[in-house]
């Protein structure tokens, strides 16, 4: 079909709920071996379930591996080729990250055992704060935050208090508008009001514009560097220096890190707080829909009002290292989620710094940024580029000079199903008409970007000439394009015993 | 390094291509004297055994069954894990992917997200569930947001019985939000939310929240206080943070709660020291516009083909930014994925029969306890699979003698209540066999007995 | 396309040597920490390579893995749905043997460890012997032999030492003209003429011809029970005495012991020696192509015979329980094979009797053969049955109907792939023209079962209907019927830097 | 039962169709005597978890590292073995699937095995290579019988430095083929074969069979011995039973051998106490149709896209029976990937890095122990990463005493070689740490000394 792929059998599976027959057993558990009393004798009957959970399936271990088994062959994953979604770094998810996450002394350690056994977790959480806060070039690291829009509250949590603890925490949040959602969602929580500041034509913080928007009413500005159009805020310090001269804080949305580890450290460039996306930059899985992790680093001043508990080193009564828990933190945002953090993530990500080292860190971003210079260079002979200046690790091209063939980023992106690749991101950033943010991270080899760029130029060519075949895609896929409007407007969210999900052609 | 395809050589190579002959001139848009003059302080790279190594060293300092026992609950629960979750999880297919943004190339992962919705709304007897948000607390959190955007009030009452680090997190979410919060006293005796308590709610409350089985394990009349909530016109929160005894209890939806969320841990997922785990949040049909997170509904196609896809994305910041629902982007899909998988492979009479054994051997464990001299349970309501024992000896003390028998004998409650010196929160679950409850009861009693001799 | 398998996008991927890239690494040793002298100074250089190794690839971690993932997904696979071929029983693999099987006290231990430093494994082998013997109603078990066939090798080898302390090893084996190519094989390397016994109309042995055929110098019979016509041999008992009559032995070929197990015991008919399939009757992966175990059970009597060492229980000094290896057998025919067996499938093996139990092996065996005659009972009716007998674990077709509209077996096996399905074993067993052997295991749950009909049915209404689209098929595969004639004729068995294998379209 | 989809209330319905009442009635060709009238007596079903538990009290009563050290090899070798290599041959499509009868929906096996008779040609330095065979001892055996097939000659002649247990396997097939083994004396000084000693052989000889390494590690001078071979019209036959080796030493094929074949568990196999291994056989093209086992080879389909099939099928047992080239049929399928695998991921250069590994480390322990007093090397011959030691005591009264240091110092010879009494065979791979070799040969000197004091 073309040089990437081609079509296979593939294997038709309806829901878990329709293989479901009475008397089907996927499960044998140890037989009760103490003394059983009654239920209702234990628990009053009025507070016991009556529906026998009728709604649960039962189904054999059998049909639930095949089941999912063959749901898995539905997916497209990094294990299968580029998976080039802009933003969100989809980097090869190592294999002995897996294994190490799994180790039985992690994966069944309780969250409340007592301090001295569990110090190897707590040296683990440990360890990755100090190494992040090396990469990062700030004070202090907190790992709760479960996600990157979690740390953003944390983050701007611990700016407004901080500004409390000064007198007041201020009304606005400044706020370019290439920033991702995630950027005015948290600071709204947070209670602020959100002010967008545009981008300049090079889609850079125009310093005059912001001198003017700043005033002792902004607690801080949110940075995403290098920003969501894969440019390096070339005035960064500049930007810094006029926040702080105004009393407030410059928070920076560290998604795109991948761009800059082993190369510059946000807090050498004046950067208060920042969050790291793990399930991004530092290889952990996104497994569909995460779990991910958002840790945040802070300045030293910002220290004290990190989520609590912090994991502290001290030396015990024999001066053995130790460490401990400490929860008094009495100027502490607070907590962000129970316990410490996605420990499971962490592990992961710990593994890879370690693995890779400070040079293999280096690469990588080196790597990263290259082929993301590489694909530009190789496609902006048949898409728009969206700003042609020195790009990092991302480049976005949009559909302008496909437009007049009816021809949209929509189309771009499901055709490129057909050839084998997941499509890039798409319609962000929103300042981008029809914007197509291709980041293809340090995971591809130079062949896998041949061919995607093979892939776009015919897809280019296809759009000229033939259009429909575009507007149509995908082709190759078991279904075609979903009518997600519809699905809006009627939503089904769940199954239910009368409504079998029939065709409906 | 061997997680980067291009050699040295390649990378070279494309350098040329683009007219350029340094790596550094890629990295020309950030002034020189930012850029790192020698390498990050971190220690070298490891080699795989070295790496494997030593993580085994760190894995062997943490404390774990056989080398002890471990009656700790609290909102994390060691429940038997089938093998086929991991076995499932572990497809590339599933963990490699990123979220389903373009259905025709991830029907997987939003089926199995579409039948975990299904899932929870049968479990809590609700009628539309979202895909997952971060754990129990924040679920908790959402909710709380969520009822004032729907009530327009700005006060919430939090029952004293809920976990308190759940209660912590919700602090920290809606103070900026103005959302003041107060603490709901609960009985001294049953340990559990007394309707008549609420028979005065005040008009600005926009939602009361309580956790069944409570923090003490206590299972809570939730349709009584529902009708004490409702009749101010306030939302009741049923929080879930032990989701097994959903296979044996009233769900809390069938029992008036307006919205029913938790901690999915139980269902398949491993301890992790605290994380990940996966947050499930369960409401009615008219709030599903204000839902925060991921949804997944039906779809078709041109064929009529049916399919699934993320749904109601206006709710979204992607969509609505500031005015978004939620700022939650990342969840915990594949979480969710493992607490499906094991509701699947333990289907119906999978689940009831595990909470059943929960309740069987925690009762068991009681009575056994409770018979101590010395001893008793501090609390009169019905529980599941936790309780909380008054011991003759500060607890804390108690804790330590039962170490020396590797016997971790549970949640010392002083950390959280200072009032609460001599009580301990013991969790047994279906994984303890009778003997090793057994030999907590033995050790209780000569810790007891020591002191009257 | 149809209720059970539709096409999906599919990767494409050359081979890794087309992957491979001078530089690229896919590994990372510790460094060496012993003073290292010049290679040429330990070993003459005479002895030493000097081609560099040049054939192997040099790829990234990220290109192997891709690379077979890639791959993986071109298969079909038990996980997948169905997997009728007959005499493979192709049931469900356990993933909690894999887990099991994969517990580093088992993996990471040295066959040479003292017998002391070991006992957990040579316990699991004993165990396992006990489990097997009990479940043939033999008397001793010897789990050396890596699969089916070599089991029938040492198993006969068995016969002829026993025959040979007799007085001779005597010349020939009867094997039915129904039986495995592995039978003829195995006796011919074993020494023994083959005599081929015809079998009767109904599909069994002839007792009048096998009399007449027995005499001083036939060895043994090689019976399979259930034959591969998926009939249990009513006579068996009365075939057992006229071959022992004539001081020769029984020989059964246990690899369809799935239709028997907890049901009926071969040392309970007669039988002299079985082998077994592990990896067909006990659940252990295929491995697209092994690793199998074939154990053999036999008489007291053969006992002496089997391949050393044996595993022993024994009471230590301390009158304790312990076991050791026995290496002193005088009368035994030798090793068939380094070390003790496949041991990894053997920790399988055992895990799968233990998590089923007596009950669950019996019921596995139950609906093993009811799955069978379902399936027989509703293609009877579009197919020739081979024979019509009570049917065991399997059912015979034959393409005789479907002949006329020139649509032969091989179509029919090849069509079922557009249907999501692997094809049945094909053309064999030989006695069958156009032989269609279908075994669907107890794996199979009703709907599947239905599925398959409903595929069988339809491929039948084409065959009338549209004879060349079955003749042509598959259709929803990455490539097309491949030429297998042409590949034999000229083989190219590896793949040089010259030889690109390109597109001959 | 679990594995089991059809429910009871299933089987009895389908029964019922087939106008059946009974299970039973399914039987009904068994003669009824002959039917278990009770249960088999076997242990009853465990659950998971207690099936787990008992696996892993067995597994726990087998020693490995840490707990001790080992300088085991002898035809087993604990090499690294990268972790993509589970988690790839983890995939459901390679292990749950059957020998590619069908190769349209098997090209995934089919083509890793093409990639794997690649390697193996590219390592043995053959022209054609098979899928595999059981192991290396099988390997060789079959090895023989295909030189008696060529020669139609009925003698062998096998080198007595080959491994023992290589040996009694060739012993145990030869004998009903009516071929007869002969042993080849090595010399005493060298421990490997003298060319020499081959100058006079025998016109009825089929073929010579050496290993190299050979079983006390000594390197064998191929070149000379294939010649001298050829000169009588015998095939020599190389063992490769350390097939790490390969990634140093000078290929066989290119020293002339006709057949080399051995054993592929260094290349990423487990230990796992002797098996699942993998044999490898190559050989030269022209007795390509006297090949033993499976081939795959390069096809195309209609369109003319490349494929790969099960080739030259006319040798085996299925098409040919009593006059196949071998009985195999299902041989190490999944190893063979393990392998292919492993040899990806390590390539050109890490092949090559770790055999150097070997042989440095190897060296440094021969050096260390062979300076202690009352040591010495048995043997003079180079060697790749095992040799013999000479100990002052008997190897077992050593071995006894370094395992209260918990060290397995290595395999006492005397258990094949009754006069070796006081020899040792020590293996060093790239996975000793140099302290743990100085911790052998720290406790080989105590227990030297403690002789002369
Ligand atoms: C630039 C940017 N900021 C923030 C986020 C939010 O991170 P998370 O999805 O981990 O909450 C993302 C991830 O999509 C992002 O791309
Ligand atoms: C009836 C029969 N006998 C013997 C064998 C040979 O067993 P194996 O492939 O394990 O050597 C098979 C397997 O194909 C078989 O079906």
């Amino acid at each position: 079909m073309n040089r990437k792929a081609t079509t296979h059998v593939n294997q038709n599976e309806g829901l878990i709920f329709e293989r479901s027959r009475p008397g089907r057993i996927g499960y044998r558990l140890p037989a009760l071996d103490v003394e059983a009393a009654p239920i209702p004798e234990l628990i009053e009957p009025s507070l016991l379930r009556d529906d026998d959970l009728a709604g649960l399936p039962e189904v054999s271990e059998v049909d639930v591996v095949r089941h999912f088994t063959r749901l898995s062959t539905w997916n497209y994953a990094v294990d299968y080729g580029m998976y080039p979604l802009g933003s969100c770094t989809m980097k090869y998810n190592p294999k002995l990250n897996e294994r190490v996450a799994r180790l039985e002394g992690f994966a069944a350690a309780h969250p409340y055992l007592p301090e001295a056994l569990a110090q190897g977790n707590l040296e683990l959480i440990k360890e990755l704060e100090e190494c992040l806060a090396e990469i990062t070039g700030l004070a202090a690291v907190s790992l709760q935050p479960a996600a990157g829009a979690q740390g953003e509250l944390a983050g701007l949590m611990i700016i407004r208090k901080c500004l409390q603890s000064r007198g007041g925490p201020r009304k606005r949040v400044l706020i370019p508008d290439s920033a991702h959602g995630t950027n005015p969602a948290s600071a709204a929580i947070c209670g602020y009001q959100v002010q967008t500041i545009k981008s300049n034509s090079r889609g850079a913080i125009d310093l005059e514009d912001l001198r003017q928007t700043v005033d002792e009413e902004v607690a801080a500005l949110m940075l995403t560097n290098p920003s969501t159009l894969g440019l390096f805020e070339e005035n960064i310090e500049e930007v810094c220096r006029i926040i702080h001269a105004a009393g407030s804080f410059v928070y920076m949305d560290g998604a795109n890190m991948n761009a800059l580890v082993g190369v510059a450290r946000p807090g050498d460039m004046g950067v208060d707080v920042i969050h790291l996306n793990l399930h991004k930059t530092f290889s952990t899985p996104h497994g569909g829909g995460g779990p991910g992790a958002g840790p945040i680093a802070v300045t030293a001043e910002l220290e004290p009002y990190l989520p609590f508990p912090r994991v502290v080193r001290e030396t015990g009564p024999q001066g053995e290292n130790r460490l401990r828990l400490d929860y008094h933190r009495p100027q502490s945002i607070g907590r962000v989620r129970a316990f410490y953090g996605n420990f499971s993530v962490l592990v992961r990500a710990l593994c890879y710094i370690l693995s890779l080292g400070p040079d293999g860190l280096r690469e990588a971003t080196e790597t990263a940024v290259l082929n993301a210079n590489y694909l530009a260079h190789h496609l902006k002979s048949d898409y728009e580029l969206a700003y042609d200046s020195q790009l990092m690790h991302e480049v976005i091209l949009s559909d302008k000079r496909q437009q007049r063939f009816g021809v949209h980023t929509l189309d771009i992106a499901k055709r490129l199903i057909d050839y084998g690749f997941h499509p890039m991101t798409i319609y962000f950033p929103l300042i981008v008409p029809g914007a197509m943010m291709i980041e293809p991270t340090e995971s591809e080899g130079r062949e896998e970007l041949d061919l995607f760029i093979e892939a776009m130029r015919s897809i280019a060519r296809e759009a000229r000439e033939r259009p429909e075949l575009v507007k149509n895609a995908p082709h190759h896929t078991r279904i075609g394009r979903l009518n997600e409007a519809e699905a809006a407007r009627r939503p089904v969210l769940r199954w239910k015993k009368e409504q079998k999900q029939e065709n409906q052609g | 390094m061997r997680y980067i395809p291009n050699s040295a050589q390649e990378r070279a190579q494309m350098l040329r291509e683009q007219g350029l002959d340094a790596i550094d001139d890629l990295f020309r848009s950030i002034p020189p004297h930012l850029k790192l003059a020698e390498p990050l302080n971190l220690p070298p790279a490891l080699s795989e055994t070295e790496a494997l190594n030593y993580f085994r060293s760190l894995a062997a300092r943490n404390a774990i069954r056989p080398q002890v026992l471990s009656f700790l609950g609290a909102g994390a629960y060691d429940h038997f894990i089938p093998t086929i979750t991991d076995a499932l999880i572990s497809r590339s297919e599933f963990y490699t992917s990123y979220t389903p943004y373009q259905p025709e190339i991830s029907q997987g992962t939003l089926q199995a997200i579409f039948e975990f919705q299904t899932m929870i709304c049968e479990l809590t007897g609700m009628e539309v569930a979202n895909a997952s948000l971060y754990d129990g607390s924040t679920a908790m959190a959402e909710a709380v947001l969520m009822a004032e955007r729907i009530t327009h009030r700005s006060k919430v009452l939090i029952a004293g019985n809920v976990h308190p680090e759940y209660r912590e997190v919700v602090e920290t979410y809606i103070s900026p939000a103005g959302i003041s919060a107060e603490t709901l006293i609960t009985c001294a005796e049953t340990g559990t939310v007394l309707p008549e308590s609420l028979s005065s709610l005040s008009e600005d409350v926009a939602a009361v929240v309580i956790q069944s089985p409570n923090f003490f394990g206590g299972i809570e009349d939730v349709q009584a206080i529902a009708e004490e909530v409702h009749r101010a016109g306030a939302l009741l929160v049923v929080v879930v943070a032990e989701a097994m005894s959903l296979g044996l209890l009233r769900p809390p939806g069938a029992c008036g709660a307006d919205i029913v969320c938790g901690e999915a841990q139980s269902f398949g997922i491993p301890l992790s020291f605290g994380g990940s785990y996966c947050g499930f949040f369960a409401t009615r049909e008219k709030y599903q516009r204000q839902i925060p997170g991921r949804l997944v509904g039906l779809a078709y196609d041109g064929q009529g083909r049916p399919g699934y896809v993320l749904t109601l994305a206006t709710r979204e910041q992607h969509i609505r930014r500031e005015k978004a629902t939620s700022n939650i982007c990342t969840n915990q899909g594949l979480y969710a994925l493992m607490a499906t998988i094991y509701l699947a492979t333990m289907g119906r009479r999978g689940v009831r029969e595990a909470a059943e054994q929960n309740t069987q051997k925690a009762h068991y464990a009681a009575r056994q306890i409770a018979a101590l001299d010395g001893y008793r349970l501090r609390f009169t309501a019905p529980f599941f699979n936790e309780f909380v024992v008054s011991c003759p000896k500060p607890a804390l003390e108690t804790l330590d003698r039962l170490l020396e028998k590797k016997i971790i004998g549970g949640l010392p409650l002083a950390r959280f209540f200072p009032e609460m010196k001599q009580e301990l929160l013991v969790c047994v679950t279906e994984t303890i066999p009778k003997a090793e409850i057994d030999l907590l009861v033995e050790a209780l009693r000569e810790i007891g007995e020591a002191i009257y001799s």
